[in-house]
Order: C-alpha cells, then sequence, then structure tokens
C-alpha cells in the first residue's frame, strides 16, 4: 500500500529538490555586499516620506482574501481534471455543483460591492 | 563570488567552473528601465522588434534596481539627478554592470554646462561608453557585446567586486 | 497691427496708459510693474484665454529696468496674439503674481523665480521647479557662469585625469 | 556628491491635504524612475488605499540648460541645441527655431525647401504620435501595440536617415532653407509609406478603439472642459480633445501650411479616450498632408541665396571667391542679426511650441525662450487626477503625452 504513494513522495522530492537547488547556489554563492544603502526601501530612486510601516486601508486586505477564496477553488479543479475520464458523469455532475456554489459566493460578492475599490 | 575569496587565483583548475559563470551571467542580463532622455527612444528601438536586444539575453527591461544586472544610462544625467542615479546604482545586487550609453552619459556630450553632468563616471563606475549622440541602436549591441566579453573575460580573483 | 487688434489696444491704452511698440508684427505694451495684475485681469476679459508664453529677459549691464518680464497671451476665439512686457529694477525685482488670472503662470512664475531670482508676492508655492532644492544663484542670469568645463582631448588628458572627481564603487 | 534630498511631511504642509499630515493617507514618490512616467518625471503622490487624494508633480531632474547655453553659442552652432530639447519632434524644434530666425533677420526660404519642411514636419509628428501609442498602449498592458508602432516608425526613421544621415537627431531645416536637397530616393520612400501606413492606422483601430479593455480605463477618465484646458495653457491635441478647434497650422499658418486641404480633428468629451482619438486622426490628416505636398514638390534651390545669412554650397566654394568668404566668414563668426525680439510658434505633436528670441546685434542670440507645450499641459495633471486611482493615473499621463526634455528645457 505505500509503494502507490512513492509516486508522490518522489514527485513532492524532485521539486523541492529543484527549489532548494535554485536558490540555494544564489545564496551560498552569490557576493553578499549588503550597504545601509541597500537595505533602504526603494521608492523609484528618492527617499520614503514618513514612516516605513503606514496604515494600509482594509480594502487591500479584502481582497486578497477573494483572491485565496478563488484561488483554491481552481486548485480543486487541477486533480479533478486528472481523472475526469474515470469519474464519469458523477464526477461532473459533482464538480459543476462545487463550482455553483461559489459562483453563488461570488455574485454575493460582487453585488455587495466588495469588487469595486470605493 | 563568496567562494573564490576564499580560494583566490586558481589558475586551470577553476576555468570551466568560471566561464560557467560567466556564461550564467552573459545570457540573462537584465538592464534596468532607465531612460533619461533622446538616447531612451534609441533604447527602446534596440529593444523593439526591429533590432531586437533581446536576441542576447536583455529580454526584459526590469523597472526595479532590485531585479537588474546591468544599467544602461542612457541620456543626460543633470545635476538634479546625480543623487538618484547614486541611490538607484547602491541599491542594486551585487554582481553590476553599468554601461555609459551615449555622449552625454559618457562626457557631457554636446552640453557642457551648469546644469549636466560633465560624464555619468563622477556618479557611478562605467564599464563600458557607448558614442554617439544617440548611438544606433546597433552601437548600443555593440557595446553590450563589449560588456559581455568583459564579463567573460573576468577571473574569479577579479569578481570579488 | 492687424485690425482685430486695433480696438483691443486702443483700449488698453486709455485704461492702463502703457506705451504700445510693434516690431516683425509682434505688437507688445509696456506696462509698469504695479498695474500688472490690472492689465492681466484686462487682457483676460478682452477675450484673450491663454496665456501662451511667460519669459523673462535679463539686460545686464543696464542698472535700472534690468529684468523686463514678457507676457505673451494669445486670443483662440479672436485669433489674435499680444504681447506684455513689464520693466523691472535689478536690485531685488519682484511683481505681483497672475496665478491666480492664468493658472498656467505657477509654474511660469516658478521658473521665472528659479532661473531669474524674480519674486512673485503672492504666489502660492513660490520654490525652485528646474534646479536642485538647495541651488545657490539663478542661472539664466547674465553675470551667472556659463559652468563651462574643459573638455578632455588626448594633450591634456592626464591634468584632468587627476582633477576628475572619478566614483569609487 | 550630495545626496539624495531628505523630504519630510511637514515642508509639504502647504500641498497636501490635512490627512496626510496626521498620516492617514500616505505620501508615495511615483519617482524619476518609474516605467509608467514616460522619462523622469517625479510625482509626489497623496494616497488614500488607490485613491489618489492629491498629486503633486516634482520636474527638473532633465534640466539641460539649453537656453544658457544657446546664447553660449553663434546662430549656426545653437541648432544643434534645438533638436535635443523635444527629442520625438526634433525636426518640429528646428522648424520653430529657423523660422523665428528668418523673421529676425527677413530671410526668405525658396517653394522648394518649405514644402519639403513640411513633409519632414508631418513624417516626424506621426512618428511622435506612434511613440506616444506604442508607449501608452503599453501602459496599459497591450504589448504588441508597442512593437507595431516601433516597426513602423524605423521606416520614417529610415526616410529621415536617408535625408540627412541622422536617424533622431537631423539638423536638417536650416535658417535660410534646408541643409541639402533630398536624395532621389526620397519620393519613393515617402510614397511607399503613404500605400501601407493607412492600412496600418486601422490594424491600430481594429486592436483598440472598440476593444472593451481600452474602453473601461480610458473612458470618462481624465476630464478637462475646454474652460479648464485654456486657463491652464494647455494646447494641442488635449486642447481640440475638449472640443476647442485651435491648430496654428490652420489659424496662424507658417512654411506655406495654407495650400494645403486638411481637417483638425475634435472631440468634446475631453477625456483620455477622445484625446486617443484625436491623435489617431490627426495621423492620418498627417499622411494627406504629406501626400498633398508630395504632388506639389516644386523643383529649384533649396537654400536661399543671400549669402550674408546662409553658407553657400560646398560646390560653389571652389568656384567663386565671394562663396569662399562668406563661407568662412559665416562658420567662424556668424552673422550679426539686427537688434530685435521675435516669438514665433509652431504646432508641435504635444501643441504650441513658441521660441521667443531677441538678439541685441551679436552674432549670438541674446535671450532665447522656448515655450514648450508639455510644460502647460502638465501643469493640469494635479487637477485630472484628483480622486482618480492610481491605475487611471498611469493612463492619464499616458494621455498628456509629455516629453521630459520639452518639460524640463
Amino acid at each position: 500500500m505505500l509503494l502507490e504513494y512513492a509516486a508522490i513522495a518522489s514527485f513532492i522530492l524532485v521539486t523541492a529538490l529543484i527549489g532548494f537547488i535554485a536558490i540555494g547556489l544564489g545564496t551560498i554563492f552569490g557576493p553578499k555586499h549588503s550597504t545601509d544603502k541597500k537595505a533602504m526601501p526603494y521608492e523609484s530612486g528618492m527617499n520614503p516620506i514618513g514612516p516605513g510601516t503606514r496604515r494600509m486601508p482594509v480594502r487591500f486586505y479584502l481582497i486578497a482574501v477573494l483572491f485565496i477564496l478563488f484561488d483554491i477553488e481552481t486548485v480543486f479543479l487541477l486533480p479533478w481534471a486528472l481523472v475526469f475520464r474515470q469519474l464519469g458523469l458523477f464526477g461532473l455532475v459533482e464538480m459543476f455543483l462545487f463550482i455553483a456554489i461559489l459562483l453563488v459566493g461570488y455574485f454575493y460578492a460582487w453585488k455587495k460591492g466588495a469588487l469595486e475599490w470605493e | 563570488m563568496g567562494i573564490e575569496q576564499k580560494m583566490g587565483n586558481m589558475g586551470i583548475a577553476t576555468t570551466t567552473l568560471e566561464q560557467a559563470v560567466a556564461w550564467s551571467r552573459t545570457n540573462a542580463m537584465w538592464p534596468m528601465l532607465f531612460g533619461l532622455a533622446c538616447c531612451a527612444i534609441e533604447m527602446m528601438s534596440a529593444q523593439a522588434a526591429h533590432y531586437d536586444m533581446s536576441r542576447f539575453g536583455m529580454e526584459l527591461m526590469r523597472p526595479s534596481p532590485r531585479q537588474s544586472d546591468l544599467m544602461i544610462v542612457a541620456g543626460r544625467v543633470s545635476r538634479k539627478m546625480a543623487p538618484v542615479l547614486r541611490r538607484l546604482y547602491d541599491q542594486m545586487p551585487e554582481p553590476k554592470w553599468v554601461i555609459a550609453m551615449g555622449d552625454c552619459a559618457s562626457c557631457g556630450g554636446v552640453f557642457n554646462n551648469y546644469a549636466i553632468m560633465q560624464g555619468v563616471d563622477e556618479v557611478v563606475p562605467v564599464d563600458v561608453y557607448v558614442a554617439g549622440c544617440p548611438p544606433r541602436p546597433e552601437a548600443l549591441i555593440h557595446g553590450v557585446l563589449t560588456l559581455y566579453e568583459k564579463v567573460q573575460g573576468m577571473k574569479f580573483a577579479e569578481m570579488k567586486k | 497691427m492687424d485690425k482685430k487688434l486695433q480696438p483691443v489696444v486702443e483700449q488698453l491704452e486709455k485704461e492702463l496708459g502703457c506705451t504700445v511698440s510693434e516690431t516683425r508684427g509682434l505688437v507688445s505694451l509696456s506696462v509698469p510693474a504695479e498695474k500688472i495684475v490690472a492689465a492681466c485681469q484686462q487682457v483676460k476679459d478682452l477675450g484673450f484665454a491663454l496665456l501662451s508664453a511667460m519669459t523673462a529677459v535679463d539686460y545686464w549691464p543696464e542698472e535700472n529696468p534690468r529684468f523686463h518680464v514678457i507676457y505673451q497671451f494669445t486670443s483662440v476665439s479672436g485669433n489674435m496674439v499680444l504681447g506684455l512686457r513689464v520693466p523691472l529694477p535689478g536690485l531685488n525685482p519682484s511683481l505681483p503674481t497672475i496665478s491666480h488670472i492664468y493658472r498656467n503662470a505657477n509654474w511660469r512664475e516658478r521658473e521665472l523665480w528659479d532661473m531669474f531670482g524674480i519674486k512673485f508676492q503672492g504666489h502660492p508655492d513660490l520654490r525652485r521647479i528646474l534646479m536642485p532644492a538647495d541651488w545657490e544663484g539663478h542661472p539664466l542670469r547674465k553675470d551667472y557662469p556659463l559652468g563651462y568645463e574643459e573638455p578632455q582631448f588626448t594633450f591634456n588628458f592626464d591634468e584632468i585625469n587627476l582633477r576628475k572627481p572619478y566614483a569609487k564603487e | 556628491m550630495p545626496d539624495v534630498q531628505e523630504i519630510t511631511v511637514d515642508d509639504l504642509k502647504h500641498l497636501v491635504s490635512e490627512r496626510a499630515i496626521q498620516g492617514e493617507t500616505v505620501l508615495l514618490n511615483m519617482g524619476p524612475q518609474h516605467p509608467s512616467t514616460h522619462g523622469v518625471l517625479r510625482l509626489l503622490l497623496e494616497l488614500d488605499g488607490e485613491i489618489v487624494v492629491s498629486c503633486i508633480p516634482d520636474i527638473g531632474f532633465l534640466h539641460t540648460g539649453i537656453e544658457k547655453n544657446m546664447e553660449a553659442k553663434t546662430y549656426q552652432k545653437a541648432e544643434v541645441m534645438t533638436d535635443r530639447l523635444d527629442y520625438l519632434n526634433t525636426v518640429g524644434n528646428i522648424l520653430a527655431y529657423s523660422l523665428a530666425v528668418e523673421k529676425l533677420v527677413d530671410l526668405d526660404v525658396p517653394p522648394r525647401a518649405q514644402v519639403i519642411r513640411v513633409i519632414l514636419t508631418e513624417l516626424q509628428r506621426f512618428s511622435s504620435h506612434l511613440v506616444w501609442l506604442g508607449t501608452s498602449a503599453l501602459d496599459l498592458a497591450a504589448m504588441s501595440m508597442f512593437l507595431y508602432c516601433f516597426r513602423e516608425r524605423e521606416q520614417i526613421l529610415d526616410i529621415l536617415e536617408m535625408c540627412s544621415g541622422q536617424r533622431m537627431m537631423t539638423t536638417y531645416i536650416r535658417p535660410g532653407g534646408l541643409w541639402r536637397d533630398v536624395p532621389v530616393e526620397f519620393e519613393a520612400a515617402v510614397r511607399d509609406i503613404l500605400k501601407t501606413f493607412p492600412r496600418r492606422i486601422d490594424e491600430y483601430e481594429a486592436l483598440l478603439t472598440r476593444n472593451p479593455l481600452m474602453l473601461d480605463r480610458t473612458y470618462g477618465i481624465g476630464k478637462l472642459t475646454a474652460e479648464e484646458c485654456l486657463n491652464f495653457g494647455v494646447t494641442g491635441p488635449m486642447l481640440r480633445a475638449s472640443g476647442v478647434k485651435w491648430d496654428l497650422r490652420k489659424d496662424r499658418p507658417y512654411s506655406g501650411y495654407e495650400q494645403y486641404d486638411f481637417e483638425v480633428p475634435t472631440r468634446s468629451e475631453g477625456d483620455v479616450y477622445a484625446r486617443y482619438l484625436v491623435r489617431l486622426e490627426e495621423m492620418r490628416q498627417s499622411l494627406r498632408i504629406v501626400g498633398q505636398a508630395l504632388n506639389k514638390l516644386p523643383m529649384g534651390a533649396v537654400r536661399s541665396n543671400n549669402f550674408k545669412f546662409v553658407p553657400p554650397q560646398r560646390s560653389e566654394i571652389g568656384v567663386s571667391m565671394e562663396a569662399l568668404i562668406h563661407h568662412f566668414k559665416l562658420w567662424t563668426e556668424g552673422f550679426n542679426a539686427p537688434r530685435g525680439f521675435v516669438y514665433t510658434a509652431v504646432e508641435s505633436p504635444r501643441g504650441e511650441l513658441g521660441v521667443y528670441l531677441e538678439s541685441n546685434g551679436g552674432p549670438k542670440p541674446y535671450r532665447i525662450h522656448w515655450r514648450t507645450p508639455s510644460f502647460d499641459n502638465l501643469q493640469s495633471l494635479p487637477l485630472m487626477s484628483r480622486g482618480v486611482l492610481v491605475a487611471d493615473l498611469v493612463a492619464i499621463i499616458g494621455s498628456v503625452d509629455i516629453v521630459l526634455g520639452d518639460v524640463d528645457r
């Protein structure tokens, strides 16, 4: 039984390895020469005005949450698309039900004006 | 690089690694989107379809200094712009090079007056000077290839900067 | 002087008592400094809706009217062009602002302050516009040096190379 | 070399609103190095989240002191400076300077030179609108427009290079006519442009004009009424997009523009979309003018034979003694312009480009002031950008079509 999971484990292992190699080589061998100017926040060449961390309006958070919500929806679609053939009609109806529920949520957010900035 | 500070000049043993490093640096050197004046328009023509600087690894003009390796100073640097230019150069990550594109960036060019820095080498250390006012796109690409030869010729000992 | 401009100039002359001069088809009235706001208001009411240009000239060796501030007005509806000239003494030249009548005079006056050192009373935000904020002197004055640096040729390469402040890493 | 100037909130007190001082709104630099400011323009934005509360432009980062530098050069040598002013409209700059000098010293220009001047100015207007269309569409994420527009622009640059040997800084027009006659292949190259470019404009129209993305980003944004335009000294396509039919080529014609019939496109909405339509229509009108001018291209000299002010042809120098004397006098000392002042204005792609030229009898311009359109067009930016989203501010900056060499001189 353990063998079936070997494929997924090796898949995760390889992707993690590629990630670490790409970034790891850069941090180990890359020249590190940090000066105070380099650490300053980049504001198109000028000095930033006022404190670094400023009060962010809540709108940004709302948009971030909406994005995560609908992004997870597409994450669920991916594995479904792989086994789409074997699931047959049941899989199709099930997924459309899932999408329909989320569409209701989308229209609710739209009508409540969450997508408008104002 | 970090490792060669310890190893110093190892001659034959490290040639292939130097070439590998130099190869990786020259085939994806992203310039910073830093157009000042007339040379910027010629730089845009060099980036556009007809002259296509992307053939030499300059696919993207990164707007922020954090993701760029090369600063092409394209245009005349005024006294008010010089500190900003220096700040942007400081904020670029370490293996960085500078091309002074055009006469105004190389030596003040036509404008020898109170407002223009007489050559950008008073602000940032320059690697390649491209002559012309404005230099043709081919001249800029020739300048880029000269920079590549310079980078490929670098030994580990010199890469300490 | 084309005929459309004739009545306008006479009316201005009558009310403001300024002298008219015409060179090469360009009509310009010379207005004393204190009457400039009234003149501009008058010109605007006469249909000159566009302040197309505003600049100054520095007649440096001549001390008394050292500066001439020049206003160029364009009447879009009547297709006419009119100029106003204001002579200013050299010591600390100042002029009332007209940025409340013509909004684009705002930056023009800031540029004249930056380049010539002509103060504009009542200007909402008189800062330097073209030069760095901590720059001394007013570059476009005739007694301000051009800032000419000796170019580096082959024969004088080494002397200049020593003096040239190359940027460190 | 001084460091970047440190600005604190309180020395901007008189510019920003009350909420910025309490720290409620964010003061952000959309500074000199920014992909969508089309050059080194710095906008100090006061942001309430995504909404721009107020925008304070700060210019001067490309101040080149051209006016001061031209005072130190003779009339011939100062021509070189004019190309570097509005580097997208170099032929237009040198045309304005030449008209001013010709008016100052009463020089006549042969008809052939006047027609070639009109052809090159209109081609330069077309290429300037192409750069505007390419970069402002690039700001609205239409990446392919940038590549199409620069492909067309290469053809125009080839023509300019064929005439003058230089792609951008041609200095081809001189006071008193042209530098030399156009080469033989000039007419064929311009005919080829007249054949292919109208189709290319239709391609741009097909791509952008009824594109819902473009409409959402540009329709009804950055509105300017006609009265506000005139009050801010805005001229050119921005003024015509607000409904005022004012075009110097039509109303105060110069260099023979009255012979050609072309329309002056105007719209009434005065928003970013109207400016886009006005400029696109102007590109078509430019081609019409080039076509008519090419058909009536007269033969004859391209330079006035008044050798007091215009250097003679190279070929004549070997033959006649007077030509040699004139040649040396003009190129070493220059000519002494009579005392007086002149103001001439030309219609550049951005608006009224005026030259105030004053001479005190010497060989050098005593005072030259360039009335550049972008300097005044940019002053209306704070008015247009009050209460818009930052993304719309990008579209508005694109529609104002500023060139920083023009603004800072």
